[in-house]
């Protein structure tokens, strides 16, 4: 059986557009927030040990409910219209360097990419998963760039300190390795030396 | 041998280089800096033709490439220049970290593509209120008057001003390997031979250095000059040996699928 | 627990925007209707009998969660603190953009604005400010809004003729500038392609 706060807070979750913050809920329940928090976390617990179709997170700093992610090929015969377009690799790439750098401007971005941004910051801006959150107090007075509530729903994370850590995708010794060897200026020593000394350049190939 | 790049489009230089370098390891178990060069050169001429911007970053690490290959064919002598040795290992190490760091990025925007996934699964509640609470809800249209509704409906209707392009990270000098081909074209069967210096004696620009440079590799490629390079970093003779007949680049093109 | 049917009408009543027909249901479900609303019936038993503070009913020729009647004091208290006041410069424009150029369809909206607006179309109807007024004869017979009554009672306009018209608005120098330096732009590659050629601007009035 719910408790009273139970059913209350489900009440206004049932209603809201967008994740609830969990101080709003304290507020309006008037209850400790760290108390609430515990009994949300019950609450979505006691959905999962039910086996419900639907499920309570906290996402972007909020709490709402969601269909179960199981249930995803029933749920998507309703909601063919606003689904959300596939993000492309250069946009996801884009984002990674936003999420992970934030704040940083354009420049900066594209310095890292190796090509011009200006299209995809604007498309992401657009989207709202990205959004100018200063100015570089360097010369030029550049926008600097961050991240949103929005980015994070789209990610389905409750705040941007649970992206995984940057060092998980430091590549590992053996794309070091290859990289460096595919990099090297002196030859490799089990290669076999350009036979002909003074050799012009090689270049019509292998 | 085939210089067919599988992927169709790069996201840039370093997304390229990665490509090649990675895909010469997992094929061959053997790195070969002439593919990687020759892959790397094919690209960027497919992408000269699409937009100058983004070909001048190519060619800027086109060079280091090429460098490094030259040093690398060339038998160790120890008479090399100290200086042009350590700018070397520098623009070597500088590209090197950002490949890395451009690894990294496109390893963590994977895993962005994995949580974007999962959280896709499930769809959020959006119904909102029922009807009996919209007599409590505030008035959205509160304060608003037709001013207000004016002033929205010009903004957003009104395009975007133009972002300001940034081009810290491009040298804006129109050069392509092509055009420096063309010329070339032009120049060398009426010289013989000549030194790359002197070829390249009237050029301001570093990067109008770097694809004259390029453009007589590639035509060394096409079997219409010859290159001697006496001593390691030391000055390149260029030998015309395309014939008497004016060619262009359009003769070429016949030979190796240039279009360019 | 839940069987699997259960699980999958929760999940589809959790994230539907408007009541579902039992007859739409069965067909997503592939059940026979008469056992569909047996199982409807029973789900929305079972609530009440945990002591939900949701509930589940048919209005409206369709079913569909609700917060519990009992529960109301909490919905509107949250309503009254937790809704922001005024509308979001968004859905102020989105809104504009219907009393102008109505009817319009949500995909002509959304490429006037460069961004999905199924969020803020649906506030704005939800809020009774625009409706549906009618289907666009063209291939999709998409929804067209309008505004309504109440938006014109809440601006204090008799009819909807009273709006400043648009050949008033002689665009300033500044929005001029603004315009033509827009025309220069070429389009970012990935920006959504604009669906609706009548959602060109034309600032200069009709």
């Amino acid at each position: 059986m719910a408790t009273e706060l139970q059913r209350a807070l489900e009440a206004i979750l049932m209603v809201a557009e967008h994740p609830i913050d969990a101080n709003l809920l304290a507020q309006v329940t008037e209850t400790p927030v760290d108390q609430l928090r515990e009994v949300l976390a019950e609450l979505a617990a006691s959905y999962e040990v039910d086996g419900r179709g639907f499920i309570l997170v906290e996402v972007a700093g909020g709490w709402r409910y969601q269909s179960h992610p199981e249930q995803a090929p029933y749920v998507e015969r309703f909601v063919l219209e606003g689904q959300t377009a596939r993000l492309s690799s250069a946009a996801l790439e884009t984002l990674a360097i936003v999420a992970y750098k934030q704040p940083i401007s354009r420049a900066q971005i594209a310095a890292i990419r190796g090509v011009n941004v200006d299209g995809v910051v604007r498309t992401l801006e657009q989207r709202g998963y990205i959004t100018d959150v200063g100015t570089d107090p360097g010369p030029g007075n550049a926008a600097l760039f961050g991240t949103t509530d929005l980015f994070l729903e789209r990610l389905g994370l409750r705040t941007i300190e649970d992206l995984p850590p940057i060092a998980e995708f430091v590549p590992g010794p053996d794309i070091v390795e290859a990289l460096e060897a595919g990099l090297r200026a002196e030859p490799a020593a089990d290669e076999p030396v350009a036979e002909a000394p003074a050799a012009a350049p090689d270049l019509d190939g292998d | 041998m085939s210089y067919a790049v599988q992927t169709p489009v790069f996201e840039g230089p370093f997304d390229l280089l990665l490509h090649l370098i990675l895909r010469e390891q997992v094929d061959i178990y053997e790195v070969s800096i002439t593919t990687i060069v020759d892959g790397y050169l094919r690209e960027l001429e497919r992408m000269d033709e699409l937009d100058l911007e983004v070909a001048t970053e190519f060619l800027l690490i086109a060079a280091t490439l090429v460098e490094l290959k030259a040093r690398r064919l060339l038998p160790d002598e120890g008479d090399l220049d100290l200086d042009e040795e350590l700018a070397l290992w520098e623009a070597r190490d500088l590209l090197l970290a950002r490949l890395l760091e451009c690894k990294t990025f496109k390893d963590a925007a994977a895993s962005f593509r994995r949580l974007s996934d999962a959280a896709g699964r499930s769809f959020p509640r959006v119904a909102g209120l029922e009807e009996q609470f919209l007599d409590v809800a505030p008035d959205l249209l509160d304060g608003i008057d037709t001013d207000d509704l004016r002033a929205a409906f010009l903004r957003a209707m009104t395009p975007k001003p133009k972002l300001a392009v940034t081009l810290d990270h491009v040298t804006d000098v129109r050069v392509s390997v092509s055009d420096a081909m063309e010329e070339l074209l032009d120049e060398l069967p009426r010289a013989g031979r000549i030194s790359f210096r002197e070829l390249t004696s009237s050029l301001v620009e570093r990067i109008e250095v770097v694809v004259r440079f390029l453009a007589i590799l590639e035509l060394f490629k096409q079997g219409v000059v010859d290159i001697d390079q006496p001593s390691a970093f030391g000055d390149i003779t260029v030998l015309w040996c395309g014939g008497t007949e004016r060619l262009h680049l359009d003769d070429l093109a016949a030979v190796d699928a240039y279009d360019g």
